[in-house]
């Protein structure tokens, strides 16, 4: 492929990044609305010398990846909500055993089956982990198909330099959704930084063990607070966020992925009516971009709206951040719905109205 | 052992399963395009050839067929 | 300007591709787009539908709940977008297949015999591609020339069929009247 | 004249959304009539799949509970184990039984749980767009095998019906089609058979109907039900692996 | 039974508790450190006429409560750490087609197969929902075992009463530690709440539908307002807590479960020591008693100590609640480690005189 | 004198942990031995269960990586697709394998994977204290069947390693035992044999061995292994279900 | 005052209902009371042990990190806990099956030939309660009747067996010198 | 053919499987104590018994004994 604009689906991109970040393993189960994704490592893996494998289920999707990890692999898998629900013990026996890989979540509306399309209701899960124990996974959030390509490929230079499991947190509209992209070059597989704790047989070096299993409480603690201390290391060195309109902005809406792309629509309409509004956009969910948020209201703004695709998550990590200083409004739309920016827009000027009058 | 069928159009969505399965061969497409957009199929037959059979009933996956003898 | 069209018809007809030539010639021009298939269960039955969003900025959101313009291929998907289009927009409608029109006096009502006119030039499958060229003549988001080079780059492991498609962007681009 | 076919009662009286030629759309009819004929509409409880037929809950006229994707067997256990009288069947995709629910459906097997899966054997997962079932045949070209199912990368067609049949507490078990009228027939039949398997306490049924997907196939609906004769029946040959009689299961 | 003192296991008593409110069925699969719960339910369900079914994996017990929940049972199952990860699937499905049932997780420490020391790393997973979706669960952590028979009791009623799945959060203490207790009375099953959505056969009026799948977002929406709706009934009518000698105290430990009993051990020690300190105890984690929480420091006090057994989970509760007002210290404790109430006291002192001298 | 038996190095140094009697230590020691004998050590990567093995990474001196509970087909697949010439194997128990990993194992088999599980039947949850296991024996009292297991409710013990023969792309499946020295040596050639069929890259192979649990069967290491010579083993007749030859699997 | 107490041993020595017979005594003597057994991967290899504490106040942690008592039934059990007994705590050893003894100065060694009384009274498997009867003399948290009145409630389905176990508490008991 | 065992006290259980398969009744138990707390096996044979034949060491769990032959 070459480094022209393409015309790509995010799914396809995300697929097409990932083999140039140096993944050649992808193990996945087919559910809407990724299937593309899976589709795409089909064809395209054997070209490169990969292996696509279908799985009979997330359950072993998740656990392939797990195996493959352990034997040293750039390897990725991708779902969709109720699929990523089945991964979580999965996911956290990665953590446990601090093993790299990337997994994609293109989430959908609702608990249960729900419906497939866009939402943003598996934050929890994703930045507080659904599986058991103390662990977290680097979350990063594309709004566009460009930066899904860019994101992806960084994810597995994160996770490996974490040994950390990295999740790409999306929807139907970044992964359906086709925009002009630039692709990266293929990193060469020697290139990629070599790893001293895969299990390849024990050739010329001691047996070694990967595994969670940590009977002393003590040894345990311990291997927690070192879990602990890297995230911590993660939590300096990662966030991720943008800023858009923030000089002079009243009132900052707080979004992300989708949401925040149709926000970023609305805070242009409501400035042009001139409705002082900016836009901060987390792009890594953990680590959340506390400091960078604090700073906002140390400089001053004293209103937060959060639009969020789901009833109402990513607003707790915005308490936290901010506490119970400026006013704190919550815009959720939990279920599928993606208001467009028009009637955003009238939102923002109806709430920076109000603020002006109280 | 006459018979007659009543195919229900709004029903039908032209697989021409019935077309393809019935003996007699008593059913025939059409390029008539019902409500929902499918080509609708018809039964064109004389007294007495449908002998009411019931086989594009059973085939037929909308049960758009309803199926009559004297 | 930022425009949203919605393409729509049956599955066979090919409506995701023209939503996708559009795209590809948007890009090559240089403007903002996004592309946006429906997806999933929504094409059970064998509808597809696709929203295309040109624009010389970035562009927020990919869905249109009501679209600009629309190009219709078949019955349900009119019955299913008549009364989307924003008021003053456009509806193409492929009047070889659609066999009732829309009621609303707030749209222009454009109709394009799109299977004759692909016969005409060889192959009726070319349809889809004289609902695109017909929509270039009055919705010029970018050049007929633009999208017959991309017919070129889609088609690029049949070439018996791009000369057809390309002469039947041009059937479509001239069968509406005026400049 | 006399109706001599008309629509079962234990169908509502609602279009399928199912895409045109799709064998699902039979199948439903195949199991309403049954159930009415059985005189079982007011005690029959399904589980419907994800899957194509995820919406059967919206044509059967029967009271119907969701299962998560491949786990019928387990919620179907749960019901017939708090009611032991009602009629329970699960419908399911290949995908849906044979892939993710291995272990669910085996293991309801195992245990002769008195309820019914009915597994809807269509090559494909069709709800998701046609990517490789477990039951796609060598060859194949799906959206997940471009370039053809090769046993040596992707394993081979599963006959899981066979597998279920040699499971202990399994009753009842047979492979039917629908791929001509006779078939048609010949499946409602069956399926009686597995209902009474079940109300009779004798164990686990379960009918594996081969069934036509013209949609993820790219096939018309003739030439689809033209496949499963030719090419489907090759790799699940027809028939009933196991039918055991009254008591019997014992051991 | 009789209603006098027993001495009992918290695995025990808490089935006992389940039968006499009305649970009648039990599935589930074995794990440390709950295993004699389902023994427990193995020996006694069949003499009340219920029953017992090891499933063959978390996965399928789930499933099972979720079809026996559809029949209209009062239904049980129970798990630790790894296994409620299975689970995650089936109980955001439960969420999304308001099934009541009772889910018992004795957490363990560490991610993935860690250890089976008591532990309290799965607070988020139980409140936030490590599933997909916008659900939320009852949770209730009892601290004694018969607490954990009044809890389980009640459990099944909350459960009725909202549609909801409660979850019993222990860990190995709760559940491997006897304890006297009194049982409350059996229930006739004839007196528990009648159910008018359950799936029993369509006799005598039309038929009936449980799902999750709205493909419709608006509808989806809608659905998940009215789940919101739900949960913000139950955050106004269900917090419980204890507090503990907070009166006078000038700092008060925020604790729940397990180390809740070790801090009240700790408490008593420092106010020995003349050290004014108290305890606060969330009884319910989901819905937490933020309004409680917050009442405490409106009324002056100003330095909270969070003391849990993980790395530091509840305090994001305690920060949500308190804001950036009053001094907030976190004493975490992660993989299966508990102090002992002499330590723990020590800290308090410690903490209280640090704050004196600042 | 010459040593004519002595501990292999393929396990480390360290005494295990087992109860007196225990099947599992013997079973370590015969895979050890193996793998030394064909010269694999260096080559070999083992997946270890959550199960009474769950430390066996602490004896085999070779690379070792845990699953979760009974995804040891899942990892090893992980394992194998990205390192094709290693000797890879799983070590699982009855409840393992056999309930919560019913469908991982069945597709990594169907999936011809060259991998081999070995498969400890012990008929019991041996870690977690004696509960059912998929294949307790009718009759047998475990804690969760306190009135001794039930088919009509608990289900037949499952044959699994016969279930597993029957699929195609399994190429060697044997059962075995270790309830004295000669079924112990037998079982070291049935090892040999299923590693050959891996690393001759022949498809799935599985060793079922049934093992001794003297702590949970509430009995004296010799009196369990006579119950596994005289109860088991008619449950579970020994012997090599399949053995397929070079290239044969394919269709 | 709150005393733990740790009964430890292999797995058929019945520690546990050593435990299990003290602290269902203190329950009936209206005392607060916690009984800790331990569980899972731990008894693997055949030992058990379970902490009993005993108190007039509720109990805040069941568990015993340092106890003030052992009640101790084998070798590799008295090598574990030796050195986490409180200084000035007890420790009681089956001085028939222990060949070694601690040593440490600072705490309190009983030495009671368990098995030997029990076989004395009828059958060394009563060598539990000889040790629990020898433990209630010098560490008084119940009476002697009360924990023979609990052996008679633990072994009402084996009636049998209850008068040797009630003589070997006694036999236990009178084996301590002293008051 | 003569042989030897040496039985590795510090790792024998006391299971009693090689004393029960020994073909030649060599190995007995007794009460001794390891220092885990098991009764030990001995080795008891004159010379020439024991014929090496392995399974005492087959059979041993702990991978206590080592057999030598002459
Ligand atoms: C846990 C989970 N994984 C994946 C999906 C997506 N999904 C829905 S239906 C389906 C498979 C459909 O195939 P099949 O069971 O064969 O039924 P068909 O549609 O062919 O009738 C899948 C993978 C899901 N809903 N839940
Ligand atoms: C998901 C999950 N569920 C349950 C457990 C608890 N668990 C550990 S081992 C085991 C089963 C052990 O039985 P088996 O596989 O037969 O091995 P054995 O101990 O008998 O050798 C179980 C249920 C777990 N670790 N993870
Ligand atoms: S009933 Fe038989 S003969 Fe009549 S139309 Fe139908 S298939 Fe043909
Ligand atoms: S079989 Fe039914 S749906 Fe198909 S064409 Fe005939 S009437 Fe129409
Ligand atoms: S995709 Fe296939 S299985 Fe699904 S409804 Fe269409 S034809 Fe039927
Ligand atoms: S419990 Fe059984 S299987 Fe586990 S180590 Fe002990 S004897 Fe072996
Ligand atoms: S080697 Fe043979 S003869 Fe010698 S002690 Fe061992 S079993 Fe007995
Ligand atoms: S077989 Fe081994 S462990 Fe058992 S008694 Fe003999 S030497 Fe000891
Ligand atoms: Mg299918
Ligand atoms: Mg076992």
């Amino acid at each position: 492929m070459s480094e022209e604009l393409e015309l790509m689906r995010g799914t396809y991109a995300i697929g097409e990044a990932a083999i140039r970040a140096g993944c050649r393993y992808y193990f996945g189960y087919p559910i809407t609305p990724q299937n593309e994704l899976p589709e795409y490592m089909s064809r395209r893996l054997p070209e490169v010398g990969g292996t696509f494998l279908q799985s009979e289920s997330e359950l072993a999707a998740i656990n392939m990846v797990l195996g493959a990890s352990m034997a040293g692999a750039r390897v990725m898998t991708s779902s969709s909500s109720p699929g990523i629900s089945l991964m979580q013990e999965g996911l956290s026996f990665m953590a446990g055993q601090e093993l790299s890989a990337v997994v994609v979540n293109m989430m959908r509306g609702g608990p249960g089956l729900g419906n497939i399309a866009p939402s943003q209701s598996d934050y929890f899960q994703a930045t507080r982990g659904g599986g058991h124990g103390d662990y977290r996974q680097i979350v990063l959030a594309p709004s566009s198909v460009q930066e899904a390509v860019d994101l992806t490929y960084r994810a597995f230079d994160l996770a490996d330099k974490y040994r950390m499991v990295v999740l790409i947190l999306g929807d139907g509209m970044v992964a359906q959704m086709m925009e002009p992209v630039r692709f990266p070059p293929m990193r060469p597989l020697e290139d990629l930084p070599s790893k001293n704790w895969t299990l390849t047989g024990a050739k010329g070096r001691p047996s070694r063990i990967l595994r969670s299993l940590i009977l002393d409480v003590n040894d345990m603690e311990e291997h927690n607070w070192k879990l602990v201390r890297k995230y911590q290391q993660v939590e300096r060195e990662c966030p991720l966020w943008e800023e858009f309109m923030l000089e002079d902005a009243e009132m900052v809406v707080v979004a992300f992925g989708t949401a925040a792309r149709i926000a970023k629509g609305a805070v242009k309409r409501a400035r042009k009516e001139g409705v002082k509004v900016g836009l901060f956009r987390p792009i890594t969910l953990w680590p959340f971009p506390f400091q960078a948020l604090r700073g906002l209201y140390q400089r001053g703004v004293d209103t937060f709206v959060v639009f969020e695709l789901n009833a109402g998550q990513m607003i707790e990590d915005v308490k936290i951040a901010l506490g119970n200083g400026p006013q704190l409004l919550s815009y959720a739309r939990p279920g599928g719905v993606v208001p467009n920016p028009q009637e955003l827009a009238r939102v923002f000027s109806r709430l920076v109205l109000s603020r002006r009058t109280s | 052992m006459a018979g007659k069928i009543v195919i229900n159009e709004g029903l039908c969505k032209g697989c021409i399963l019935c077309v393809e399965f019935c003996p007699r061969g008593l059913i025939k497409p059409t390029k008539e395009l019902n409500a929902k957009g499918y080509y609708v199929v018809v039964f064109e037959s004389d007294d007495g050839e449908c002998t009411a059979c019931t086989l594009c009933a059973v085939i037929c996956p909308e049960v758009a067929i309803e199926v009559y003898r004297e | 300007m930022l425009i949203k069209t919605v393409f729509a018809g049956f599955g066979g007809q090919g409506v995701l591709l023209m939503g996708y030539v559009l795209a590809y010639s948007a890009m090559l021009e240089g403007k903002h787009v996004t592309y946006l298939p429906s997806y999933g269960a929504e094409m059970r039955g064998g509808t597809a539908n696709c929203v295309v969003s040109v624009s010389n900025e970035e562009i927020a959101s990919p869905v249109a709940s009501s679209p600009d313009v629309a190009v219709i291929m078949n019955n349900p998907s009119l019955e299913r977008f008549q009364n989307q289009i924003q008021s003053g927009g456009m509806i193409y409608v492929n009047s070889d297949l659609i066999n009732f029109r829309p009621l609303r006096g707030d749209v222009i009502l454009y109709e394009v015999p799109a299977n004759t006119l692909a016969l005409e030039v060889g192959n009726d499958r070319a349809a889809n591609m004289v609902m695109l060229g017909a929509f270039l003549k009055r919705t010029p988001l970018v050049k007929l020339e633009t999208a017959q080079e991309v017919v070129g780059k889609v088609f690029v492991d049949k070439p018996g069929v791009i000369e057809l498609n390309r002469e039947a962007l041009l059937a479509g681009y001239q069968s509406i009247g005026g400049e | 004249m006399k109706k001599v076919f008309s629509r079962t009662k234990a169908l509502k009286p609602v279009p399928f959304h199912y895409c045109p030629g799709c064998g699902h759309s039979i199948l439903h009819r195949l199991v309403a009539e049954v159930i009415e004929e059985m005189d079982l509409i007011d005690r029959a409880i399904g589980v419907p799949p994800a899957g194509c037929a995820v919406l059967a809950y919206n044509y059967f006229d029967v009271d119907m509970g969701e299962a998560p994707h491949g786990r019928g067997a387990a919620v179907a256990t749960g019901i017939k184990r708090v009611l032991p009288d009602r009629l329970v069947f699960t419908y399911q995709g290949d995908g849906d039984i044979a892939a993710i629910g291995t272990a669910e459906t085996i293991h309801a097997a195992n245990r002769g749980e008195k309820i019914t899966a009915i597994f809807v054997n269509n090559a494909v997962y069709g709800m998701t767009g046609g990517q490789m079932a477990p039951t796609s045949i060598l060859g194949q070209v799906t959206t997940t095998t471009p370039r053809g199912r090769d046993s040596s990368r992707e394993g081979f067609p599963i006959n899981f019906t066979e597998v279920l049949a040699r499971i202990k507490g399994t009753a009842y078990a047979a492979r039917t089609s629908l791929h001509d009228p006779a078939h048609v027939l010949k499946t409602k039949r069956i399926l009686r058979k597995a209902f009474e398997a079940q109300m009779g306490g004798l164990g686990f049924s379960v009918v594996e109907v081969l069934s036509p997907c013209p949609t993820n196939w790219k096939m018309s609906p003739p030439r689809a039900f033209e496949w499963v004769k030719e090419e489907m029946v090759k790799h699940y040959p027809l028939g009933v692996f196991k039918e055991i009689e009254g008591g019997s299961l014992a051991d």
